[in-house]
């Protein structure tokens, strides 16, 4: 078997980011959907440290990594604000069923 | 414990025989039985101290009747036997879980919140050499590790399925969250002074006696520093005052409400045990760690070998005996009080200080 | 096979089953359950490309502040009509579909891909020089988070403020 | 460096081993009598109504929010507090105007009242909200604890 290299680290992100897209594109929950676009910066990442530490030799992307975890955790706490508003609005937080824009 | 690894891999010849990363783990996973059961032992000794403690300040005896149960000697060891026996039942107690719960999860909340305790004691100093895992993130580790209880404690409220349950594991999710910056602050105010999370070097940069501790640097500022952490991780640890998510009165027993037998042994015994990490953590970054008091008296003799791990011990119970002393004295605080001392007191005081001490050293 | 391949299969594994019961799981607080799993392998894997700082932020930001917002949110958005916070799920044989094929495309772009790789150096502890970079090559983007904080604190508080009234 | 990080991961292991095997002994030792009653959801011996799924107050999430982002604050600081002492004033300077910033946003919350928790409404039982109740039963709360009682 080949030594774990780049290669290994961004098949590992790739999917990931697969899987993250998979539960954006079919859960009903807006919740779990935000898990899922969690999931994808997840394997972003990855990929940033992966290349750091394989191609650059410095430490750039963990400091771009840190960043994406910052906005992550902005974008959830906002996000999260929005999903309960359209609870309180509509009753439902059903992607499928919040549909409309009056109440 | 490279060394501790070297001396070992020379001394036997079976062991040298395995490889040197098998054989590491070998004696990770011992060292980190051990702890388990030093955690166990741990909560059982502070069991019975703090029944005798509150006991005493009650001026009440505690608990007196468990001893050898020889004859003669019936009478004496002041019922030293008391939390074995309560051990042994809670392990023969029959482990019931509501027909309404999740069981996976059920089972799994206990866990989380253990081994989340039990990683965190990896990184905290004993001795000059005498620490499992010597990491460079050490203080961070523990802040980040620890946080992991938070969702421990969710899931075993939400996974019960009870009223109780649920309300004790928001509660103290949402108290655990409050306090964790004023603790986080108050830790880094000691980063920045000292320039590195290592703990070996925060304690060695303590060295010298009484006076060169980090509590009495900057006076009174540290000093300050030290009191905001210690409230914060009290209330980190869901010890009174700050005990709200289990308040008996009013939540039955919090998340725990559900748990019988041993399952809820484990949440006792990390809470116990999490006392003691909080006093080893905090003797350590504020408190000299395995400093003496003493400094070059006689040499530094009372700095060296098993002095080291005596000293941190005896730290950490003081640390231990003060949060009991507070538990027995004062009452419960409510709700808005607590979210005030959190947001409104200790939180703006920890920046304060950031600010102060940061002009100090500047100038 | 050595003990850094080992950990990292046992890590990529652990990281893709759990975020692989996250997708597929029906319950709300499983989905969460296998997120924080997730999370948690991935940390390893930062560790395993020497990120220590990275792993430790990744446990405190995501793990005990995310995740913990995301129960939250969940306790706080379920409707209370069944025991069981179910979620459903739409359109999964197409999902699947497209997402197969994008990873069967991302695969064979990694592989066919001349990445130009140096040898990696030595771990070393990352957490001074993360600072350093922090106070001076990307300074900017340190203050403009700060404003990004700033920004999604005042608003996301108005917006869940907004139900009281 | 991996070494270090390998240890909490096998004392996590070790433990979770521990917890494991005391559940085992215990499985074993104990006795198991199961019923309906044991079974119930407790709810201090009354039969559980509904389920438990109670809507939360609101501020749950505000706090947790604020928390989210003075916890990412806290991630900025710590790699500036590593290094404060080599940079000097600079850098508190640039670290000052972070924390000012986001200190607006704690003034904020404070000011909109999203740090205040329900209080208890302790007026209704002053000595000024109902003076003759207050001193009636200042006088004889044997009276007034015996008709609870009653």
């Amino acid at each position: 078997m080949i030594q774990v290299g780049l290669h290994h680290f961004l098949i590992l992100s790739a999917v990931l980011f697969s899987l993250g897209l998979l539960a954006v594109l079919t859960k009903k929950n807006a919740v779990t959907v935000l898990m899922g676009i969690e999931l994808i910066l997840n394997a972003a990442n990855i990929n940033f440290v992966a290349f750091a530490r394989y191609t650059d030799n410095g430490i750039h992307g963990q400091v771009f990594a840190v960043f994406v975890i910052v906005t992550a955790a902005a974008g959830a706490a906002v996000a999260l604000a929005i999903v309960l508003n359209i609870y309180k609005q509509l009753k439902t937080v059903n992607l499928d069923e919040a549909d409309s824009l009056a109440r | 414990m490279k060394d501790l690894l070297d001396s070992i891999l020379q001394g036997s010849s079976f062991l040298a025989n395995l490889s040197e990363v098998a054989l590491a783990i070998l004696l990770l996973a011992i060292a980190g039985l051990l702890f388990a059961g030093v955690a166990a032992v741990c909560a059982l000794v502070f069991v019975y101290v703090e029944r005798k403690v509150a006991a005493h300040m009650q001026d009440r005896l505690g608990p007196m009747e468990v001893n050898t149960g020889i004859p003669l000697l019936k009478n004496i060891g002041h019922g030293w036997a008391q939390t074995i026996a309560d051990a042994l039942k809670l392990l023969l107690k029959e482990d019931i879980v509501p027909g309404a719960a999740d069981r996976k999860l059920h089972l799994i909340a206990p866990f989380i919140i253990f081994c989340s305790v039990l990683a965190a004691v990896t990184v905290l100093p004993f001795g000059e050499k005498l620490v499992v895992s010597d990491m460079n993130i050490g203080v961070f580790f523990v802040l980040a590790i620890t946080s992991f209880s938070v969702i421990g404690m969710i899931l075993a409220g939400w996974a019960s399925n009870n009223k109780w349950s649920l309300l004790g594991g928001m509660r103290s999710a949402a108290q655990i969250v409050s306090y964790e910056i004023p603790s986080g602050l108050a830790v880094l105010i000691v980063v920045m002074q000292v320039g590195s999370l290592n703990f070996g070097d925060i304690v060695a940069a303590q060295a010298g006696g009484l006076f060169h501790w980090n509590v009495f640097r900057f006076f009174p500022l540290n000093l300050i520093a030290f009191l905001i952490a210690f409230l914060a991780t009290l209330a980190e640890a869901n010890r009174a005052p700050f005990d709200l998510p289990e308040a008996e009165s009013e939540l039955t027993a919090g998340f725990a409400t559900e748990y019988s037998g041993f399952k809820w042994a484990v949440f006792f015994l990390s809470e116990y045990f999490n006392m003691f990490l909080i006093g080893v953590f905090l003797s350590s970054l504020f408190l000299g760690g395995w400093h003496s008091p003493f400094g070059g008296l006689l040499g530094g003799f009372f700095d060296k070998g098993l002095w080291q791990p005596f000293w941190v011990i005896l730290k950490a119970v003081v640390i231990i005996f003060l949060q009991m002393w507070l538990r027995w004295t004062l009452p419960r605080l409510r709700v808005d009080q607590l979210m005030y001392t959190s947001w409104k007191v200790l939180t703006p005081f920890a920046f304060g200080l950031i600010f102060f001490i940061g002009l100090w050293m500047l100038f | 096979m050595n003990a850094f391949d080992i950990s990292f299969y046992i890590f990529a594994a652990g990281a893709v089953v759990s975020a692989a019961v996250m997708v597929f799981a029906r319950n709300l607080i499983y989905c969460a359950v296998g997120l924080l799993f997730a999370l948690a392998n991935v940390a390893a894997i930062y560790v395993l490309l020497g990120a220590d700082f990275l792993a430790a932020t990744q446990l405190m930001i995501y793990v005990g502040g995310i995740l913990a917002l995301l129960l939250f949110g969940i306790m706080l958005s379920v409707k209370f009509t069944g025991v069981e916070l179910r979620t459903g799920t739409l359109q999964m044989l197409p999902g699947l579909l497209v997402v197969a094929g994008l990873l069967g495309l991302l695969i064979r772009m990694i592989l066919r891909t001349e990445w130009a790789m140096l040898e990696p150096g030595e771990f070393q502890p990352t957490t001074a020089s993360i600072g350093r970079h922090f106070m001076t090559d990307y300074l900017i983007p340190f203050e403009v988070a700060s404003v990004l904080l700033l920004v999604a604190l005042i608003g996301a508080a108005y917006m869940a403020r907004r139900e009281k009234s | 460096m991996l070494f270090n990080f390998a240890a909490p991961l096998i004392f996590i292991l070790a433990g979770a081993l521990f917890i494991a095997l005391n559940l085992v002994i215990s499985r074993l030792l104990q006795p198991r009598f199961p019923s309906v009653g044991k079974a119930t959801t407790y709810e201090c011996g009354e039969i559980p109504i509904g389920t438990s799924w109670i809507q939360f107050n609101i501020r749950f999430y505000v706090i947790a929010l604020i928390f989210v982002i003075f916890d990412v604050e806290i991630v900025f600081l710590i790699p500036w507090a590593v290094v404060f002492k080599d940079l000097g004033l600079f850098a508190f300077v640039e670290m000052m105007i972070f924390i000012g910033m986001l200190l607006l946003g704690l003034a904020y919350a404070w000011r909109k009242g999203d740090l205040e928790w329900d209080k208890p409404e302790t007026d209704k039982f002053s000595r000024e909200a109902a003076p003759e109740l207050f001193e009636e039963i200042s006088a004889r709360p044997e009276k007034v604890t015996g008709e609870l009682v009653g």
